[in-house]
């Protein structure tokens, strides 16, 4: 009986406790950010969508080999030494990347494409307003050369190439020839010591 | 669609009134959005997180309820099994007209992180059912779903009903649909 | 009155049919994807069958195409609400098998990272659970205030949910100039919050009514089903691996295992189970406290990285304790750049098998209930 | 206690069906043990009142190549021990004595690992799959698998 | 008194009755508007953030969009659903709610139908409702349907006895059973209301604890039945979906949501008219024109609902079996204690 009475008197502290509370927490300041027209603080190391700079990117494959969701894709040409303008911080330019893309649909945010890249072309953003009505939309094509500029190189590259054969062949010739220059010395002196 | 199939009958130029009274439904619907209390992955969490205090998506007008029968969208909101695959589809079905579909997030987008190995998960939401918006993101911040939103609000502000009409088509234009 | 006459009924003879109930997939509580199909006798539970496997997206086959480095972001996937707490166990694995010691910072920032997710962790799972008992204010206060620890989080890490921040050897990044104001912020803000939520929800009497000697789980069934972690601290047993078999720096913190001792009803039963969650908050704002205070501030991270991650070839049993429990990765590495299995010692997935046990018999609200206060998350259960 | 005297504590009752204790570090200490006796020796590390290993750990199911293997990972909450036990299997007929009634958690740790690995658990009052539906076919985590091209009418790869 | 003021403006009394129709239904619609739009509100500023805001004038025009929207959704019936049942039972649900709006007193001057048995006839007619809750929630052929609608006929069945008897209490202190007559006898100050005891010597006040306590057993049963939170067993969103309107959708679901608060607007109006003064002033003559009084009483009703939200967004939900008890084992026996007792004072004064 005691029992009874003790749990309708908790049973109505307990409903005035919270109310007094709730009372309180209505009448105090809200802490809503009203999104479109003010901003949450977004921190500026936040993984968010990844940028590329082409100017800086060297195409060595590193972030798509971090990449665990594999969704970074890249083609790549051969520079050709010497008439290829080098990289934005001064490096030497190895390969043309012709095709850079980033499928953001399949991206998991993870941040570890940028750690290995030794140019820190590719970069994670604060930039998340991105929605689309279409998935396609959300394949990021950052470098993309035109098929002149592709012929073209391909071009230059060839043109490179077929002057590295000659010259290699050339060479190659070259030290055939001397060596079995060497030879037929050597075949002579032996012949001259008989 | 209740009174909606005795009003889509063909109005030629259909005129002032009706458009007005097209804008006044559009209206309506997007601005009262229900949604299906419905959480699959990761993504449910910052799903829950839009609805804290912070972000608070009842700002947009949209309230959530636990019956498909009386939502207007859903977000789906992380990985789709191929178990939980028909599941959605039968909750897509439930759902009534109008009903839109949010994808939240790189998994339903297309599978996501395990689109490549993933031998029991769905690679794309859209593959059983019809995505109006792609939210990007693993998972998406708050804000970002909120955006996503508004994007969803904007078109169903600019469908629409009765017939297509010509302001719509130089709205869309000039809008572009884009919200910056 | 007349004689006094014993009524005998036989409920066999009764015609009654049981109702069986498909709870889930889509279900507002059942904290995600989880499919309980359920025989109801009028309101009584009287069998309840789990069917999981709503969200298996397939880890563990995921871990043998992965290089070590890219499991992190599975990992965090797994337990999507503790992704701190989820990655230190498989990185701690990986470490005692290359023999990496790691500096005395990063050990302090771990610590500390993990106590904050733990919070939100508790967070969350007392939030949902007010929900289950239909509490809607609760939840969105303890909301509220994770998102400082969100914020503290992201600032570290670059994500807000998932943060993919732990790396073999160290950490991804350092820490920010204001980092120990904030987390000192925070934890007073935590510490506010609680007073207020044990007296809006957890002293409530209609909540203690609805969670009071209910779903009680013994300490002995708890340990024969393998119950970790708030489960079976609730039912009583110290078992804490921080304290138990500490690893990392944990033997240098002053702090209580919390178990449950059935204050308003019996020991093992829901409110224990939460109640310890709830004071589980305060012993790590306190961790975190300590470690603040100790932590060197300045010193390098990465300093311990390895050059390329390759575990020699060996298999290892590392294990951590989860605000859920204990989880463990069981790695076997045969000496190349992917594991050759990887097994997850689920600690939702355990916790969860015990539900058809400690449910029967009692209503079908308490069922829901009960789910609630195992604090399950589907990802980790399904993996 | 230490791994090498449980090892000889269990060495002493079933002396030819524990084949090796391998503690070689970094590696945890693994008994190996013959697979058919599993049930009797798990039933004799909990009974016996110096081992009383009450809580099963984990199940881990491993694909050896041409055998699958099992380990079973105790703890002891009273003398706060650790042992694992290995058992290996051959592919081709893969049976293991069940655990479910020693340890209830065994319950759906064996069926987890019949249904991503398919041990067989003789004595399982309902092996059947618990992640994958229940009209899955094949066992996805041995190494031989290959990912279906449709499931119900849904195209399984990307 | 029973006379009506439409019915003095317009002489054809066909006419008149429509619009002593039409007004209550008007009344409601924008009622459950301003409920609607106040709980978003409330439950948001507790919780600490804003609630709709792009809607109108700081989301102002929320409920009015879901109304239109409303109006646009298909109209589902389930293939399996009993039919005719299943499109009846919002109707008559709103059809009950509404009915008992043909007694209630806005003022004294606007009373749709001046009956002497008005306060029997609303209860009597407010159970109606039941009967299309547990139709509705038949003919779904949905298993959380038919557990809603049953939880839901217990609860409101159980509830309606500590109800009446607060109500034949105050029916014995008034010694009428017209609504109109009720509300009249408590004019004057707010010490005159039912709640304080009613017009008495002064002595009443040894009557007062009791008249609280009625006044508490019958608020706490209108929370019952009218499913709001500790009590929404019926519509409890973490177990049951969403209870017997769970394959509602459309139009007819908006019934029910209007059915519903209809049904809180009536079981407001009584508490205020049986116990807080009806449409009378609190402060004797001060405000209390005829104009004045129906806003008087209006607002009354609007603290009800505000206090019910409060509650809401405070209390967890409680277990059918828990809510049995109170019922049973609290309400009743203390309902009892205070009815002899209102008896008692009645007799000797």
């Amino acid at each position: 009986m005691l029992n009874y009475f003790k749990n309708m008197w908790l049973g109505v502290y307990t409903v005035l406790v919270g109310l007094r509370l709730t009372l309180i927490h209505l009448f105090s300041r809200n802490v809503t950010v009203q999104y479109p027209d003010e901003r949450y603080p977004i921190p500026p190391n936040a993984r968010n969508r990844l940028y590329l700079d082409p100017e800086l990117c060297d195409a060595c494959l590193r972030c798509a080999k971090a990449c665990p969701v594999n969704c970074i894709s890249i083609e790549s040409l051969r520079a050709v030494p010497g008439l290829t303008p080098p990289l934005k911080n001064g490096d030497k330019r190895n390969l043309w990347v012709t095709h850079y893309e980033i499928d953001f649909a399949k991206c998991c945010f993870c941040g570890l494409c940028t750690e290995p890249c030794p140019t820190n072309a590719i970069n994670t953003t604060t930039e998340f307003e991105y929605s689309t009505t279409k998935r396609e939309d959300l394949i990021y094509t950052f470098v993309k050369m035109s098929d002149e500029e592709k012929k073209e190189k391909e071009e230059q590259l060839a043109i490179y190439q077929a002057e590295q054969k000659k010259k290699k062949a050339a060479e190659a010739e070259a030290k055939a020839k001397a060596e079995a220059e060497a030879k037929t010395k050597a075949v002579n002196e032996t012949k001259n010591d008989n | 669609m209740g009174l909606l199939n005795r009003l889509n009958e063909p109005f030629e130029g259909g005129g002032i009134v009706l458009g007005t009274v097209e804008d006044i439904l559009n209206w309506g619907r997007a601005k009262s959005d229900w949604y299906l209390q419905f959480g699959l992955a990761c993504c449910a969490i910052e799903f829950m997180a839009v609805n804290a205090p912070h972000f608070d998506f009842m700002r947009f007008g949209t309230i959530p309820r636990t019956s498909p029968r009386q939502a207007d969208f859903i977000i789906i909101s992380g990985t789709v099994t191929l178990k939980m695959a028909e599941r959605i589809k039968r909750l897509y079905e439930q759902m009534s007209e109008p009903k839109y579909v949010i994808s939240m997030g790189s998994c339903s987008n297309c599978g996501g992180p395990y689109w490549e190995h993933g031998y029991h998960v769905l690679k794309g939401v859209d593959r059983i059912i019809p995505v109006d918006v792609y939210v990007p993101g693993c998972p998406p911040r708050p804000e970002a779903l909120e955006e996503g939103m508004i994007l969803l609000q904007k078109k169903i502000r600019h469908e629409a009903i009765f017939n297509k009409r010509k302001r719509i088509a130089e709205e869309d234009k000039k809008l572009g649909l884009n919200i910056k | 009155m007349g004689e006094k006459r014993k009524i005998e009924l036989d409920y066999s003879q009764l015609d009654s049919e049981r109702m069986r109930l498909n709870v889930g997939p889509q279900h507002p509580s059942t904290h995600g994807v989880l499919r309980l199909e359920v025989e109801l006798d009028g309101e009584i539970v009287t069998d309840v069958i789990p069917h999981v496997g709503y969200l298996h997206r397939c880890f563990e086959k995921h871990c043998e195409k992965m290089e070590y480095p890219m499991v992190t972001p599975y990992i965090d996937r797994l337990d999507y609400i503790s992704s701190m707490n989820n990655e230190w166990p498989f990185i701690m694995g990986v470490e005692q098998m290359m023999g990496i010691k790691v500096p005395e910072k990063v050990e302090y920032l771990r610590v500390i990272v993990s106590e904050l997710n733990r919070i939100a962790n508790h967070q969350i799972a007392i939030a949902t659970f007010g929900l289950d008992a239909g509490a809607f204010t609760p939840l969105l206060w303890l909301f509220r205030d994770r998102e400082m620890i969100l914020a503290i989080l992201e600032k570290l890490s670059g994500g807000r949910l998932l943060y993919n921040y732990f790396r073999v050897g160290g950490m991804a990044a350092d820490i920010y100039p204001t980092f120990k104001e904030d987390v000192l912020a925070a934890i007073s803000q935590v510490r506010k919050t609680n007073p207020e939520i044990l007296n809006l929800l957890l002293l409530n009497k209609i909540f203690i009514d609805r969670t009071a000697s209910v779903g009680i789980l013994p300490a002995d069934v708890a340990i024969n089903y393998g119950c970790t972690g708030p489960m079976l601290r609730g039912s009583g047993v110290p078992y804490d691996l921080r304290r138990t078999e500490p690893y990392s720096i944990y033997d240098r913190f002053d702090f209580e295992v919390q178990i449950g001792k059935g204050e308003v009803g019996t020991v093992g039963d829901c409110w224990d189970r939460n109640i310890v969650r709830y004071r589980e908050i305060e012993q790590s704002c306190n961790i975190i406290e300590q470690a603040i205070n100790q932590m060197p501030m300045e010193g390098d991270v990465k300093e311990a990285f390895p050059k390329k991650v390759r575990p020699p070839k060996g298999e290892i049993y590392c294990k951590a304790e989860n605000p859920k429990g204990e989880l463990g990765f069981y790695i076997v590495s045969d000496g190349k750049n992917n594991p050759e299995r990887v097994k997850c010692r689920s600690t939702s997935f355990v916790n969860l098998s015990v539900l058809p046990e400690i449910s029967k018999g009692y209503m079908f609200a308490d069922l829901i209930m009960i789910l609630g206060s195992i604090d399950i998350v589907l990802g980790e259960v399904d993996r | 206690m230490q791994a090498q005297e449980i090892f000889d504590k269990l060495k002493e009752k079933f002396n030819d069906d524990i084949l090796e204790l391998k503690a070689d570090a970094p590696s945890d200490p693994i008994i190996l043990i013959n697979g058919a006796e599993l049930f009797n020796i798990a039933q004799f590390m909990r009974d016996k009142e110096e081992l009383d290993f009450d809580y099963l750990v984990d199940l881990i199911s491993l694909d050896l190549g041409d055998n699958l293997g099992a380990i079973y990972i105790f703890y002891s909450m009273k003398h706060k021990h650790r042992i694992a036990l290995k058992a290996i299997v051959p592919k081709d007929n893969p049976i293991l004595p069940t655990l479910e009634n020693l340890w209830r958690t065994a319950d759906w740790l064996e069926r987890e690992a019949w249904d991503l690995m398919g041990i067989k658990f003789e004595g399982h009052h309902n092996l059947i799959r618990i992640l994958n539906p229940y009209d899955w076919e094949g066992h996805p985590l041995r190494k031989d698998y290959v990912t279906p091209e449709f499931y119900h009418g849904m195209k399984v790869p990307y | 008194m029973e006379q009506n003021f439409v019915n003095m403006l317009i002489e054809n009394p066909w006419i008149a009755a429509l619009i002593i129709v039409v007004i209550p239904l008007v009344f409601v619609v924008i009622y459950a508007l301003i409920a609607i739009l106040g709980e978003l509100k409330i439950a948001s500023f507790v919780q600490e953030r804003l609630g709709p805001m792009r809607t109108g004038w700081k989301g102002t025009m929320q409920p009015v969009a879901e109304v239109v929207k409303l109006l646009q959704k298909e109209d589902i019936t389930p293939d399996a659903a009993d039919k005719p049942l299943f499109n009846l039972a919002p109707f008559l649900m709103f059809a009950a709610a509404f009915a008992g709006f043909a007694v209630i007193p806005f003022s004294p001057y606007f009373l749709p139908a001046g009956i002497e048995l008005g306060l029997f006839y609303v209860f009597a007619i407010g159970s109606l409702g039941v009967i299309g809750l547990v139709m509705g929630g038949w003919a779904s052929n949905n298993k959380y349907s038919l557990l809603g609608a049953m939880r839901s006929v217990a609860q409101i069945v159980s509830y309606e006895i500590p109800a009446a008897i607060a109500i034949l209490s105050i029916a014995t202190l008034s010694g009428s059973l017209n609504l109109n007559v009720i509300s009249d006898n408590q004019s004057g100050w707010f010490w005159n209301w039912y709640i304080f005891g009613g017009p008495g010597p002064w002595w009443k006040i040894l009557v007062i604890p009791f008249t609280l306590g009625l006044g508490l057993i019958y608020l706490i049963s209108t929370l019952a039945e009218t499913n709001r939170t500790p009590f929404d067993i019926p519509e409890g969103e973490s177990e049951i979906v969403a209870g017997y309107h769970t394959e509602y959708s459309g139009m007819k679901f908006a019934m029910f949501f209007f059915a519903e608060y209809a049904n809180m607007f009536i079981v407001a109006a009584i508490l205020m008219l049986l116990f807080f003064g009806g449409w009378n002033s609190p402060f004797g003559d001060f405000l209390n024109q005829w104009w004045m009084q129906p806003v008087w009483f209006i607002l009354k009703a609007f603290f009800w609902v505000f206090l019910t939200i409060w509650l809401r967004w405070t209390l967890p939900r409680l277990r059918v079996d828990q809510l049995m008890y109170m019922s049973w084992k609290v309400l009743l026996p203390w309902g009892f204690v205070c009815f002899f007792a209102v008896s008692l004072f009645v007799m000797l004064k």
